[in-house]
């Protein structure tokens, strides 16, 4: 990645800041600050990182370090439909990888991408704990149970 | 203290309670290897992620193998470090770790001096198994003025993030990414150009494989000295003599100016000069402005910023530019002894020989690679010449004289050539912490109290702790001197002086921790801070060995002021010799 | 909210919500407690039945005993209406018939506190109430 | 008194919610509501029943009767029948997988028999929003009595005597890592809930808080005062948003009711509890590296010592619970240490909860005491195998446990035996193969998932997964070599052995358990390249009926590759070297004419 020029709106950075300060600026409340900015902005570009380096006064590069660490945190905004399919153990052994399968291929996206039209996005996820629905795909926030890669149509069908 | 008595390889040993098993071996003479683990006794400094995990040993009653650099010693504890679980183990997991590493130690900066190269001759891999099949970590490759990251070559000791991080409060390094994938990087996997790195290269210089190295200027150097057209000055610092003998396995400390002042002149270099001669016209300028911002303050002028801050070390001086800019008056203005040789030979010299400066090339052998950035500021150039071409590291000069067949032990003693080889004692010691300030002392002394000094080994200068103090008796007036080495102990200070706290009059900062014979381009330490100390002293016996010792006695120095810089701080000495510092600080840009 | 504020407090304030969850703890162990089941179909509605079941959901508190009264559907006694059935702990279940609220008295009084049976008993010509759809 | 005669338990366990049990508690009301039943039949949503497999679950109380896989429509049945006919829903009734016969309440069904429930004692029974029906159910009494009556050491006693062991995988004496935290003297302590429940196919913690969160509240206070902290964490996963929003509501109500705060019980004991939220990492689970992440820094482990009883969130004595541990707390404290320690195996006491899932009928989450046989679980309780088919492995400990077998069903499971069987407990994910899985396939999807979430600090687990990865990868491919099972040992036993923690020292131990048990399976890919359950897609061979091809060469064209060769009307021949396996033209074929073997 080249040189990144941090240009935020006013109203973006005294989010942020606001959000630092309601966390006592204390370091340590990082991946809370974090959760915060994510649920705000949607995903964690390098500019929100910046902000929050100089809120919390951790360098950058150590909060780089925390969003690359953690599966949760992105920095690649999502698609309007963001889809995920779990493949915990109990979902995989039901053929939850299939279902993804089909969902790639429907999409001709891989996982981690999304759609040129950023309608839908894709990723895979362990475990959501509905191992009885198993296998289970979130969309957005609706949860589809016992998905065949028969029902991948239909449910991208609903979104369009 | 509490002892603990424990049995190692069957030999019986008592140490003191928190001695870790890997430090007990070795008491007995037995190396466990390890390839994260490092510690800079001295300094103070200690790497221990336990994560290469070859330093494993077995111990009784564990259920899995320990790793002996993090295990401390226990009572009654049974350590065996060579057993066939032992050893197969140590071999599997370094498989693991070449099955990673690119293979092309033929053409690798570090092959020869590569912890790991030497680790895995040691550990007698000859193979790698399943290698046909194995996915590496790759990386893109960043090159910056001073630095070269390859992190495909990294093995994750995570020694260079504790050195930006822990030691020098750089922050410009992370450990990024998981599992497989993860490395070290600056945010956002941005060039270190882009980072807030100060080119201190203290991550190069604790890098135990060719992941971290710096930028090699040596065919460029080859290419100016074999150009006809061009005057090849080069100018040595002080640290660099000190070290250079190690790479030819001579013991550290010792001095050998002579045979370097010798296998430069063998390479082909026109002149051979010191910047010891820069470093005495440091002090002059430097201490003429302390004695002037010292007794304004003391007159009562609030314009006059105390504490002045040396300004000869362009890491520290890319430290504070990026993270303390609202200080940057606080400095002293006097330019790094590199960049006042660099004007001088340029300017000075250059007439003298009647050469034109376009057809003259400087460069510099130093024991830093911050230099390297240093010498291509542009405020250190006259239309896009610069006044110091190349600066090349100690390292690189030892594989250059390497590369010309000269054996630097047999080579006689020689002397610089004049007169910007020059030097006192004084300006020696600029290579170790607290030398500066020691040097700036002897003449500042001096000159303010117009007499004669009579000790002048400022012992209680000296020293490795992190941040000293001392207070020098200036004839009554009792200057107040803080002393700082390594950013993060510099960062202590600043953050007093920002705050208005300081009781300090001067502060000598040097970025590397040791100073300059710590530096970045020097030979490896290995984790072995004896050498630092033994370059220290060897700095000090040769000031003792000067006949000169304080920098305002350089005849040529008094020379260079009468024919061509009038006075210290003088107008012309302001244009060549003093800069000033920019805010690169950075910020966040508001969109309306 | 008042604050609890010592251990009594918490003491008398579980007793005051137990009640609440009553239905909830006597059915985790049903085959231990009385259980009263009131044909509440359309016939046993008409009939009064609903009264009935208020009845023995208030007097059997009232009168500390643990059981539990359920509703159930038409047992086939339209003729007998209000019926109930009865199980004490370990017992088969007994089925009365033309329940009113003085035969629910004595229900009371007489086979669930000490199991002496009284009038209006109707013979069992089922197997469970369980299953019938 | 309550005026309420009946009760209508709803699962709100995240399994059911997500199938819309929130829907069906608003038509059940409105349903009452429009009938006038709503001062006589209560709808309340509680947390999970357990039995996820057929979610969502309406149970009728007082008389037990267990709805299942109800829709928000069958709300108007429910109360039409059963509540004013008095007539159980037969369709809604759960049926016996063997007998196919509808079973008539909870106190009949295969799945609850065996069970006991502490941990689990108030899950789908207590409405977990409602701080008084906890109290109800002796909830708090615990804290005041450990507050009132006993001293802190008296506690730690008590724990011990009791034998309870951590329920986070480990197996560590909880009262002995009270101990030592309270032995450490310190200004500052630190109670911390570990629910950052990572393992793939184990919900049981989430279970827990969002069905009885109160339980984890009160229990995190006894532990406490125990050991001397008045600051309790709980980090949790920001993938269960259910469990953190009844968590935040039972801290307020607990707070308001001053159950946390200052002065509990009047007793001048303070305790109050934050939550901090886990962000995607399966190494946070190693409470090291947990409390690295709480400090906001990247979830790697440190080497142990120091412990975080002598040196954890920022850098004070701390110390690290799961969540189903602190579960049993409350009651242990209530019935004494006698009564749990008569319940399970010499070593290992109480009961555990398992996460069912897989191949088995009754998907869900159970209870039942240590000792209790593989059998048992997943034979009688679990309702066998689905689909009729043949039991193969089961998979506890999740990925870092093994597989266990056939010749392992009638192992009492508790810690040591799993241990010795080659396994672990875990944090209790049982996971139910059968026939068509093929273990080297399992192995390498274990892996799979170890190799995404190794922190990468060490090299063992950095590296040697990754190259154990891809070795599988090799051999379900077709591509392995006999001697590639010794390296496979090897690396295994080497990792196991030099990892840095306890997902580098596990992460192994399925190919280890997988090559015990299932060698042949191993050898049948690597040297006579087939996959036994079918499942490795590079060995498959796809294959021309001839009986049943018409020679329409509808293959032959959809054939990415242009593997199928044969003329009209003639029978067709793929090639099996330049075939890739894709599939398209069995799905074409409209005459069943393309079979896989």
């Amino acid at each position: 990645m080249s040189h990144i020029k941090i240009e935020l709106r006013k109203e973006d950075v005294d989010f942020i800041k606001g959000v630092c300060t309601s966390f006592n600026n204390d370091p340590q409340e990082l991946i809370n600050v974090l959760h915060s900015c994510q649920e705000h902005f949607g995903y964690l570009p390098a500019e929100i990182q910046e902000v929050v380096s100089e809120g919390l006064n951790v360098p950058v590069a150590k909060i780089y370090g925390v969003v690359t660490f953690y599966s949760f945190f992105t920095m690649t905004p999502r698609g309007l439909h963001p889809i995920s399919i779990c493949l915990g153990t109990a979902c995989y052994v039901r053929g939850a990888e299939k279902v993804l399968d089909e969902f790639k291929k429907e999409l001709g996206i891989q996982v981690g991408e999304s759609t040129k039209d950023n309608k839908f996005s894709l990723s895979s996820l362990r475990c959501v704990g509905a191992c009885g629905l198993a296998p289970v795909v979130l969309v957005g926030d609706k949860t589809y149970g016992r998905v065949a890669p028969d029902d991948v149509k239909n449910i991208l069908r609903e979104y369009e | 203290m509490e002892t603990i008595k424990l049995t190692i390889d069957n030999k019986e040993i008592d140490v003191p309670k928190g001695t870790t098993i890997q430090k007990a071996a070795r008491e007995l003479g037995i190396e466990i290897p390890t390839l994260c683990y490092m510690e800079l006794h001295d300094l103070g400094i200690e790497n221990k992620p336990a994560g290469c995990r070859i330093c494993v040993a077995e111990v009784q009653g564990r259920r899995n193998l320990a790793p002996t650099c993090s295990t401390n010693c226990e009572n009654g504890m049974v350590v065996k470090t060579h057993t066939p679980r032992v050893l197969n183990a140590r071999r599997t997991v370094m498989e693991f770790i070449l099955s990673d590493h690119p293979k092309d130690c033929l053409i690798c900066p570090k092959s020869g001096d590569c912890e790991l190269q030497t680790m895995a001759h040691r550990l007698g891999i000859r193979d790698i198994p399943g290698q046909e099949f194995a996915a590496t970590s790759t990386y893109r490759k960043d090159t910056s003025p001073s630095i070269i990251r390859d992190l495909d070559k990294c093995i994750l000791c995570r020694r260079c993030e504790m050195m930006c991080n822990d030691v020098q409060t750089v922050g410009a390094l992370s450990a990024i990414n998981r599992g497989f994938m993860a490395t070290v990087a600056p945010a956002f996997e941005q060039n270190l150009e882009h980072s807030t790195c100060t080119y201190c290269g203290q991550c190069v210089a604790v890098c135990p494989t060719g992941a971290l190295t710096e930028v090699n200027h040596v065919p460029s150097v080859l290419r100016a000295l074999a150009d006809p057209t061009k005057t090849v000055v080069v100018q040595t610092a002080p640290a660099v003599r000190v070290a250079l003998g190690e790479e030819f396995g001579l013991a550290p400390g010792t001095i050998v100016t002579g045979k370097m002042t010798a296998a430069l002149r063998a390479l082909g270099f026109d002149y051979v000069f010191d910047t010891d001669f820069a470093a005495d016209l440091t002090i002059l300028e430097e201490g003429t402005e302390l004695l002037d911002r010292l007794s304004r303050h003391l007159n009562g002028d609030t314009t006059a910023r105390i504490p002045i801050l040396t300004s000869c070390c362009p890491g520290w001086v890319n430290f504070f530019e990026k993270y303390f800019p609202d200080l940057k008056d606080v400095p002293s203005t006097a330019k790094s002894p590199q960049q006042m040789f660099g004007a001088i030979a340029k300017s000075y010299f250059a007439e003298k020989i009647g050469v034109n400066r376009k057809d003259m090339v400087v460069v510099s052998i130093m024991p830093c690679l911050a230099k390297k950035y240093e010498c291509q500021r542009e405020e250190f150039s006259v239309d896009g010449n610069p006044d110091v071409d190349y600066s090349i590291s100690t390292r690189e000069l030892a594989a250059f004289i390497k590369q010309a067949n000269i054996d630097i032990k047999t080579l006689h003693d020689e002397d610089f050539d004049s007169p910007l080889g020059e030097s006192t004692g004084a300006s020696v010691i600029f290579g170790t912490t607290g030398g500066v300030i020691e040097a700036a002392c002897r003449t500042a002394y001096e000159v303010y109290t117009g007499k004669k000094l009579e000790r002048l080994d400022f012992t209680e200068l000296r020293g490795m702790e992190g941040v000293r103090s001392a207070t020098i008796d200036f004839n009554g007036l009792p200057v107040n001197i803080g002393i700082a080495h390594g950013l993060g102990n510099a960062r202590k200070l600043l953050d007093d002086v920002r705050s208005g706290t300081s009781q300090f009059h001067a502060i000598e900062v040097m970025a590397c921790p040791g100073g300059c014979i710590g530096g970045g381009g020097q030979p490896l330490h290995h984790g072995n801070s004896d050498v630092i100390r033994a370059r220290a002293a060897a700095l000090y016996a040769e000031d003792r060995s000067k006949p000169l010792r304080k920098s305002h006695e350089n005849p040529f120095i008094v020379k260079l002021y009468e024919e061509f810089l009038e006075k210290p701080n003088s107008e012309k000495a302001h244009h060549l010799l003093h800069t000033h510092y920019f805010d690169k600080q950075k910020k966040i840009i508001i969109k309306h | 909210m008042s604050k609890i504020s010592s251990l009594a407090d918490l003491r008398k304030k579980r007793e005051e919500l137990q009640a609440g969850m009553d239905i909830r703890i006597r059915a985790l162990n049903p085959e231990n407690i009385v259980q009263v089941k009131v044909a509440m179909a359309t016939c046993g509605i008409a009939s009064g039945s609903k009264t009935i079941m208020e009845f023995f959901l208030e007097q059997l508190d009232r009168r500390n005993i643990e059981g539990v009264v359920t509703q159930t559907g038409c047992m086939g006694y339209c003729y007998a209406e209000p019926t109930i059935e009865v199980k004490l702990p370990g017992q088969d279940p007994v089925v009365f018939g033309f329940v009113d609220l003085k035969r629910a008295d004595q229900i009371i009084e007489k086979y669930i506190k000490t199991g002496e049976l009284v009038d209006g008993i109707i013979p069992v010509n089922y197997q469970t109430i369980d299953l019938k759809e | 008194m309550s005026k309420y005669s009946m009760h209508l338990l709803v699962c709100g366990g995240t399994g059911c919610h997500a199938a819309e049990s929130d829907a069906i508690v608003c038509n059940l009301r409105d349903e009452l509501e429009a009938k006038g039943l709503n001062e006589t039949v209560q709808v309340i949503l509680t947390g999970c029943f357990g039995f996820c497999e057929k979610g969502p679950i309406v149970k009728v109380m007082p008389d037990n009767t267990f709805y299942v896989q109800v829709k928000p429509e069958d709300a108007q049945t429910i109360v039409e029948e059963h509540i004013i006919k008095g007539r159980k829903v037969t369709s809604l009734l759960y049926r016996d997988p063997k007998t196919k016969e509808p079973v008539a309440d909870s106190k009949h069904m295969g799945f609850f028999k065996k069970q006991m429930r502490i941990a689990l004692r108030n899950c789908g029974f207590i409405n977990p929003e409602n701080i008084d029906e906890y109290i109800a159910r002796d909830g708090y009494a615990a804290l005041g009595k450990v507050l009132s009556e006993m001293t802190p050491d008296e506690v730690i006693k008590l724990v011990k005597d009791s034998g309870q062991r951590g329920r986070g995988g480990a197996g560590f004496s909880t009262g002995l890592k009270w101990e030592l935290a309270r032995r450490n003297v310190s200004d500052e302590k630190y109670v911390v809930c570990n629910a950052d429940e990572g393992d793939p196919g184990a919900f049981m913690d989430r279970s827990v808080l969002e069905g009885d969160p109160h339980s984890i509240l009160e229990a995190m206070a006894i532990c406490g005062y125990s050991i001397g902290a008045s600051n309790g964490l709980i980090y949790i996963r920001a993938e269960y948003p259910l469990a953190i929003q009844r968590l935040k509501t039972a801290i307020k109500q607990a707070k308001e009711y001053g159950l946390l705060g200052n002065d509990i019980f009047g007793t001048g004991f303070n305790f109050d509890i934050t939550l901090k939220y886990g962000a995607g990492a399966f190494v946070c689970g190693e409470e090291t590296a947990l409390i690295h992440s709480m400090e906001g820094l990247r979830g790697e482990p440190t080497l142990k010592p120091p412990f975080p009883a002598e040196s954890g969130y920022r850098g004070k004595p701390t110390n690290v619970n799961n969540v189903e541990t602190y579960a049993s707390i409350p009651a242990i404290i209530l019935k004494g240490a006698a009564w749990f320690s008569s319940i399970g195996t010499e070593k290992s006491k109480g009961t555990k909860v398992f996460a069912l899932a897989g191949k088995i009928n009754n998907v869900g989450l159970i209870e039942v005491p240590m000792g209790t046989t593989l059998r048992e679980v997943i034979f009688e309780i679990g309702g066998g195998i689905r689909n009729g088919k043949k039991f193969k492995g089961v998979q506890t400990g999740g990925p870092s446990g093994g597989c266990l077998t056939e010749k392992h069903l009638d192992t009492p499971i508790d810690f040591d035996n799993l241990i010795a069987a080659g396994s672990m407990m875990g944090s209790g994910a049982m996971i139910v193969l059968d026939e068509d899985d093929c273990m080297v396939s399992m192995a390498k999807y274990f892996l799979e998932f170890t190799v995404e979430e190794s922190c990468g600090k060490c090299a063992p687990c950095r590296i040697g997964n990754k190259r154990l990865h891809e070795l599988l990868g090799q051999i379900c491919e077709g591509k392995g070599v006999l001697s590639d099972l010794d390296r496979l040992k090897n690396m295994s036993l080497v990792i196991k052995d030099t990892a840095l923690c306890g997902l580098g020292q596990t992460s192994p131990n399925p190919v280890l358990s997988m090559l015990d048990n299932f060698r042949d399976e191993f050898i049948a890919h690597i040297t006579h390249k087939k996959c036994p359950a079918g499942q490795c897609r590079s060995l498959l061979e796809y294959i021309v009926n001839a009986e049943n091809c018409v020679g329409c060469t509808a293959c032959a064209r959809v054939c990415p590759v242009n593997a199928i060769s044969g003329m009209r009307k003639e029978i067709h021949k793929i090639d099996s070297a330049i075939c890739i396996k894709c599939g398209a033209c069995m799905e074409k074929c409209k005459f069943d004419a393309i079979y896989i073997s």
